[in-house]
């Protein structure tokens, strides 16, 4: 029985199935839902797996060195993991900013020179919105390490806890941050969204169309068969312009097919918004120079070793596939 | 002098049966109770029915809920005015309790959709949450299968190892010598920590999670098991000697039912642990069961769905120790009752 | 017919304090097949001691103790022990108590009417499916009975089997381990702190002194079967006992 | 009769001591076993020293361990040769795990940093754990006392609450019957639910955190507490009772000592789940705590410093355990020891 | 001077098949002031079902018991009451369990030298500070007595105290039962399977038989102070309670 149904897999998808850690509710993970809905993995000859995603870095990290995982899509923040040794390479930036830094309705915090002295939450120590935050806290001439204090709180009670006063200002995600924003009235202090190249989010480091979310790919399946990990890359390029001319139905995709659940906030409207903000496309040259960005700027927030050398790491983290068009 | 009366044996055991529940349900039947309860169902059927809701809501499934909770006190209340059984018995105990859970239905409505004292998110009328249920009812189907059959394994496998390993330590002191100083050590790492090392151990990713199920029940249950042999008497392993036993069969026949009663407590301890790593094992690798539903509905704070996943996750853990129970009750049936 | 052997056996045992304490000292005696030996004296003077040697669970520091000619090495089947508190195991009901000795020695095609005769003779038909703590006391003692006797041991081991049984249950399994000594004619050594019971049931009586555990006298029993306890006789050989253990004045 | 004899009190005290002693530590002092565990540290340290490593490993702190580790034994050694006391029972039997102990550096140093069998960045050599315990010793200290601190109010509080609330419910039938059925409920939802819950009720999350954490441990203490007061034999309440004990005496000087033993084992069962919780609730507000820490080095794939935590962890672990041990020793000094 | 009238008392219960058992039926006796009454009856006549009433643990279906007048409705310290199986606190030290009810009932200011008077008295010098399983069963419930007694009840209930000690032992705690009773003259109860412990001690006996749990006979004992138990009046009134019992002949 099973033989015969990898032989039949074998035949319909040329490079085999992958293991995708994407099932976590999460609406920007849309490159996975429909590459595989709308049949881009199976185009490019790839059966995909979508399996729930750990979240937690360390057992990402884990399930791509034991091959149990191939690819996924996820934040910066996965740079000390790979100085550290985690076998995962970057293959382009998918999509712009998700990640914003809010504070209450009335906090007397107008910008990132207010937050000195200050209490910010996050969800969790090395996440990509403490990063964030701490590139627009030395632009701004401030000390991440020395000049705030950083408490933890899992990303769904964030709001909660600097409603309460518990902390000042809140590093967070989409859509928690866009329904922060929406419904308790947050305002943002820091978005690394910066589609339009706007001045001011500039000064605090948010490059112009700068990436945030990267498709990572397993160092194994890169040197064991590039062939096939460069189709996944295909598949999500292709999955990333379809996205971005469709929002609407992406999202109509991710609430039906129950990718993301529904509620009375997460409607195909908001939904649509986020995904249109976050502009979906796979640029493998762009996303390169990002990282080298986001490397230099890290390393002097003191995030990575003192002793890094910037290429090296850039060498170790990024993989240009080199796609044939 | 052996003149002692000599019960039939099925006397006997009827005997010992209504006797065990009488103790244990002792409030004894009343009318009025049973009449309570039934007016508190239908006080909080009219309450949902005719206080205007705060929050949009389908309170269908509700309804339907409170029908049959209806339904079947009006049952087991007739039967058991006619016949006096263990239903009788049961029922009266439980009287005054569905009175209160009647209450408690209204409170919890009026104080959520009703009147949003408190409030979504957060907070949920039990109302939404079994429409929740009814809503996403095929994915909570095939997430509560295949989680059962999940932890299923895992228990049972845990529960094994447990079970040997804490014989052996228990019984022979140099093999306790030479593992307990290790496995004191390994039981103290927290799961969470064990994550990554089981991903890279384990070839798949649903042996990784058996492995972190089962670890969690291991420990408590070997830890008991070793408390429990250490604790039969030299007696027993004594007469077992003069009666020809082999070790073999001083080890199945007296070391394992008399560290039995140790074992359940084990066994039971372990229980929570384990539903707890379900949730968490069921971050890596799965594509479908209740911890797998938890977590996706924290993707975007879908509280209803997280209250719903834990409500069907407390039916079956009720249905899991209660037959925990009968199956501890048929096995340490050798025991004195204490009362 | 000597069958069992004592000679100058000594137990020496360790208090808390890590002291010597000569449990049993120079103890000599033999026992011939078919005997009924009652052992009496005050708790502590060792009795249980003893009979562990004899059982073969304890070893003597001194000494020798010999079964047949044998040196006795380890317990064995063929020296059946009753122990002091009635150790039947309350996981098994009585009929398994009684038949685990021969599950374990022949296997599962043991001799089942042989189980059956015994819970007829001792008296517990009707509570083969009854657990220990379901039973009285005194049965529960006639199970432990019946489990070593199953065994038709060639020596049978008696702890104060009755120790823990009111006066009345007490004397009904006095007559049971009667009617199975005369029955099967096994040997039986009998421990007690009873001196009505060592009477009524032995052929001799091992009289013994505590600290050390000594053997004051070994005393044949004069009295024929049938006997009776408030015969005349019965009441004149038991002041005999009672001097030997300087026990009867009373107020102090 | 009353001839018997009596050893003075001190003598009789010392003498328990010994053979508790005796018994729990049972393998017998032998120099060939001493010698062997040192030429084992030896081993260590040369193996260490002079084959060269594959990985960069700074092993200063693990030269200094060795060489503490080597002096302790040759220090209790020493003693044991002189004085026939505890440390001699002590050492003597452990003196061929210390030997294994020893062999088991070796290997752990030769398969990681030496010869990479088995490679970063998931499996480290204990040199490299201690060298990262060395780097952030000044974190890990204020972690450390952070974690402690919230780990002993949290358990205080969790285990005072469980002892009343099993008392009662063990003692009175009437609040078992009304409390139980919720308590049955709230004590099956799993701690991750329980987390925006608390957020929600608490005004800050330091008094969250210690909710998680108390509410871990309450659960199996009064689960077990309810079973001791249950075991009580009654024959304790009527000699109470006749003895003019009223109903508030009764509850300190019978059902408490009479459930303690019960009371004991609810607590350690809850020793390790307040651990993992310990690690999950600094998720919520912390600032510094191991489970912190664990968190920020996972979030960073620095497996190094888990595993630092991890050891540190291990150690408070036995800390506290073998404390709780001593007190439930002192506690349940009443007790026959089984063996 | 009557203290306790127990008058036509009935005790029913239900077994564990809902059927009633008349567990004592239509009891009837008086008690005076200093008196020492010995109970006697087999195994589950209801002897201690009635020792519970006379305290007040439980009560009758039928019938009255009073003390002075006054009917028992609840345990109280007048009644000390000796339980069947020591019912020691197993936590505290025998010092503590002697001095337990006195600081129940008069706080901590109670008596500490009437504590150290009994702990003399019942030669428990030296383990005041053992804990119960450290002592032997003798001690134990001399430790027990000491625990009523020190509260200077005026009826003392002993439910078998001596049933699990040995011959020699109980010798012993006989002995020390007599020396208190002596010097206090507190009323005492005693109920017990020992028709040589009931004859020993009492100056009245009342005989009872099982189910229903009747009383047979009261007898009042004919011995004088001090009693030998291997006296010939010993014996012969020891015939005499024997033969109301229908116990003796034993071959059957
Ligand atoms: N394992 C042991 N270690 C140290 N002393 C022991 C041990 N076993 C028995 N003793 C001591 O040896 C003596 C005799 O004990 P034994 O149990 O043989 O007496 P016994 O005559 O059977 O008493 P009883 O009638 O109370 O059963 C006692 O003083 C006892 O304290
Ligand atoms: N709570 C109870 N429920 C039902 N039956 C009981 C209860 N207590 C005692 N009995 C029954 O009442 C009868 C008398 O019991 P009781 O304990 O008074 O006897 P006893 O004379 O003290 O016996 P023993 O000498 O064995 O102590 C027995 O048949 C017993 O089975
Ligand atoms: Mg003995
Ligand atoms: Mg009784």
């Amino acid at each position: 029985g099973s033989n015969s149904a990898k032989q039949q897999v074998s035949k319909d998808y040329k490079y085999g199935s992958i293991t995708i850690p994407a099932k976590d509710g999460s609406v920007c993970n849309a490159p996975n839902y429909i590459a595989y809905e709308k049949g881009f993995f199976k185009k490019n000859g790839l059966k995909a797996n979508l399996v729930a995603n750990p979240r937690d870095i360390s057992d990402l990290e884990a399930g791509f060195a034991s091959g149990k995982y191939d690819a996924q899509n996820g934040d910066f923040q996965y740079l000390p993991a790979i100085q550290n040794g985690a076998q995962i390479k970057a293959a382009g930036g998918i999509h712009q900013g998700c990640i914003k830094l809010l504070v209450p309705k009335n906090s007397s915090i107008k910008n990132v020179k207010d937050l000195k002295g200050k209490t910010i939450g996050i969800p969790a120590q090395g996440s990509t919105p403490q990063y964030v935050t701490s590139i627009a806290l030395q632009h701004a001439g401030l000390d991440p390490k020395k000049d705030v204090s950083w408490k933890v709180f899992s990303t769904d009670l964030l709001a909660k806890a600097a409603q309460k006063g518990e902390v000042d200002a809140i590093g967070t995600v989409d859509p928690y941050a866009y329904q922060a924003q929406k419904q308790n009235g947050f305002k943002t202090i820091i978005d690394n969204n910066n589609y339009s190249g706007n001045k001011e989010m500039a000064k605090m480091g948010m490059k112009k169309k700068g990436s945030c979310c990267y498709l990572y790919i397993s160092n194994k399946l890169i040197q064991s068969n590039s062939k096939k990990a460069k189709a996944i890359v295909k598949s999500y390029q292709e999955a990333a312009s379809w996205i971005n001319k469709h929002p609407e139905e992406t999202a109509k995709i991710e609430l039906a097919k129950g990718y993301v659940s529904k509620t009375k906030f997460i409607n195909v409207a908001n939904v649509s918004q986020i995904i249109k903000d976050e502009h979906f496309n796979l640029n493998l040259s762009k996303g390169k120079s990002d990282l080298s960005y986001y490397i230099s700027q890290l390393k002097q927030a003191g995030y990575l070793k003192k002793d890094t050398k910037n290429a090296e790491l850039l060498k170790q983290a990024y993989w240009n596939p080199k796609l044939d068009n | 002098m052996l003149e002692t009366v000599t019960l039939s044996k099925k006397q006997r055991i009827k005997a010992v049966k209504q006797d065990k529940a009488e103790t244990k349900y002792w409030k004894p039947w009343r009318t009025t109770w049973n009449i309570l309860s039934l007016v508190a169902l239908m006080a909080a059927y009219a309450e949902n029915q005719f206080v205007p809701a705060q929050e949009l809501v389908n309170n269908g499934a509700y309804k339907w809920f409170l029908i049959a909770y209806f339904i079947y006190l009006v049952v087991v209340y007739a039967v058991g005015s006619v016949i006096h059984g263990r239903i009788r018995v049961y029922s009266g105990h439980f009287a005054q309790l569905n009175t209160i859970l009647g209450l408690l239905l209204v409170v919890q409505d009026l104080i959520t959709e009703k009147f949003a004292i408190i409030k979504l998110p957060f907070f949920v009328s039990f109302a939404q949450i079994l429409d929740q249920i009814k809503t996403d009812q095929k994915l909570l189907i095939a997430s509560t299968w295949s989680s059962l059959g999940l932890w299923l394994i895992s228990f049972v496998i845990g529960t094994l190892i447990g079970v040997i390993l804490g014989l052996f330590m228990g019984r022979y002191r140099q093999f306790n010598y030479w593992s307990f100083p290790f496995l004191k050590v390994i039981g103290i790492i927290p799961a969470a920590a064990w994550m990554p090392l089981t991903m890279v151990i384990f070839p798949t990713s649903y042996l990784a999670e058996i492995f972190l199920i089962a670890f969690a029940v291991w420990f408590p249950v070997a830890f008991m098991t070793i408390g429990g042999v250490q604790s039969i008497s030299t007696d027993y392993f004594e007469s077992a000697k003069t009666l020809g036993f082999s070790e073999f069969q001083i080890l199945r026949k007296v070391v394992i039912p008399g560290a039995l009663p140790n074992i359940f407590i084990g066994i039971f301890t372990a229980m929570g642990l384990s539903f707890t790593m379900l949730v968490i094992s069921e971050m890596i690798g799965a594509k479908v069961g209740l911890g797998w539903y938890i977590n996706w509905a924290k993707g975007v704070g879908n509280y209803t769905q997280v209250y719903a996943a834990i409500v069907i996750m407390a039916v079956l853990f009720s249905v899991i120790f209660s037959f925990l129970n009968k199956l501890q009750e048929y096995a340490l049936r050798w025991r004195k009752r204490s009362n | 017919m000597v069958q069992l052997t004592v000679q100058n056996v000594n137990r020496v045992l360790h208090d808390n304090a890590g002291q010597r304490i000569n449990v049993l000292e120079d103890i000599n005696f033999n026992v011939n097949s078919g005997e009924f030996i009652s052992i009496i004296g005050p708790s502590g003077c060792g009795k249980t001691t003893l009979l562990r040697l004899i059982s073969g669970l304890d070893q003597p520091e001194e000494g020798q103790l010999t079964v047949d000619g044998k040196p006795i090495t380890h317990p064995d089947v063929s020296r059946g022990y009753v122990f002091q508190h009635g150790s039947l195991f309350p996981w098994e009901t009585i009929k398994e108590n009684i038949s685990s000795g021969l599950k374990a020695v022949y296997g599962r095609h043991y001799d089942k009417k042989l189980v059956d005769h015994y819970i007829d003779l001792m008296g517990l038909k009707g509570f083969e499916s009854a657990y220990p703590h379901q039973v009285s006391g005194g049965m529960a003692q006639r199970a432990a009975l019946a489990r070593s006797i199953v065994l038709r041991p060639e020596l049978l081991l008696l702890d104060e089997p009755m120790g823990a049984l009111d006066a009345f249950t007490r004397a009904d399994v006095q007559n049971v381990i009667q009617r199975v000594w005369k029955q099967t004619r096994t040997t039986m050594i009998l421990v007690t702190h009873d001196i009505d019971e060592a009477i009524y049931l032995g052929t001799r009586i091992i009289v013994m002194t505590p600290r050390p555990g000594r053997i004051k006298e070994i005393v044949t029993n004069p009295l024929t079967f049938p006997r009776d306890r408030t015969s005349d006789d019965f009441l004149k050989f038991r002041r005999t006992i009672q001097d030997k253990l300087n026990f009867g004045v009373t107020e102090n």
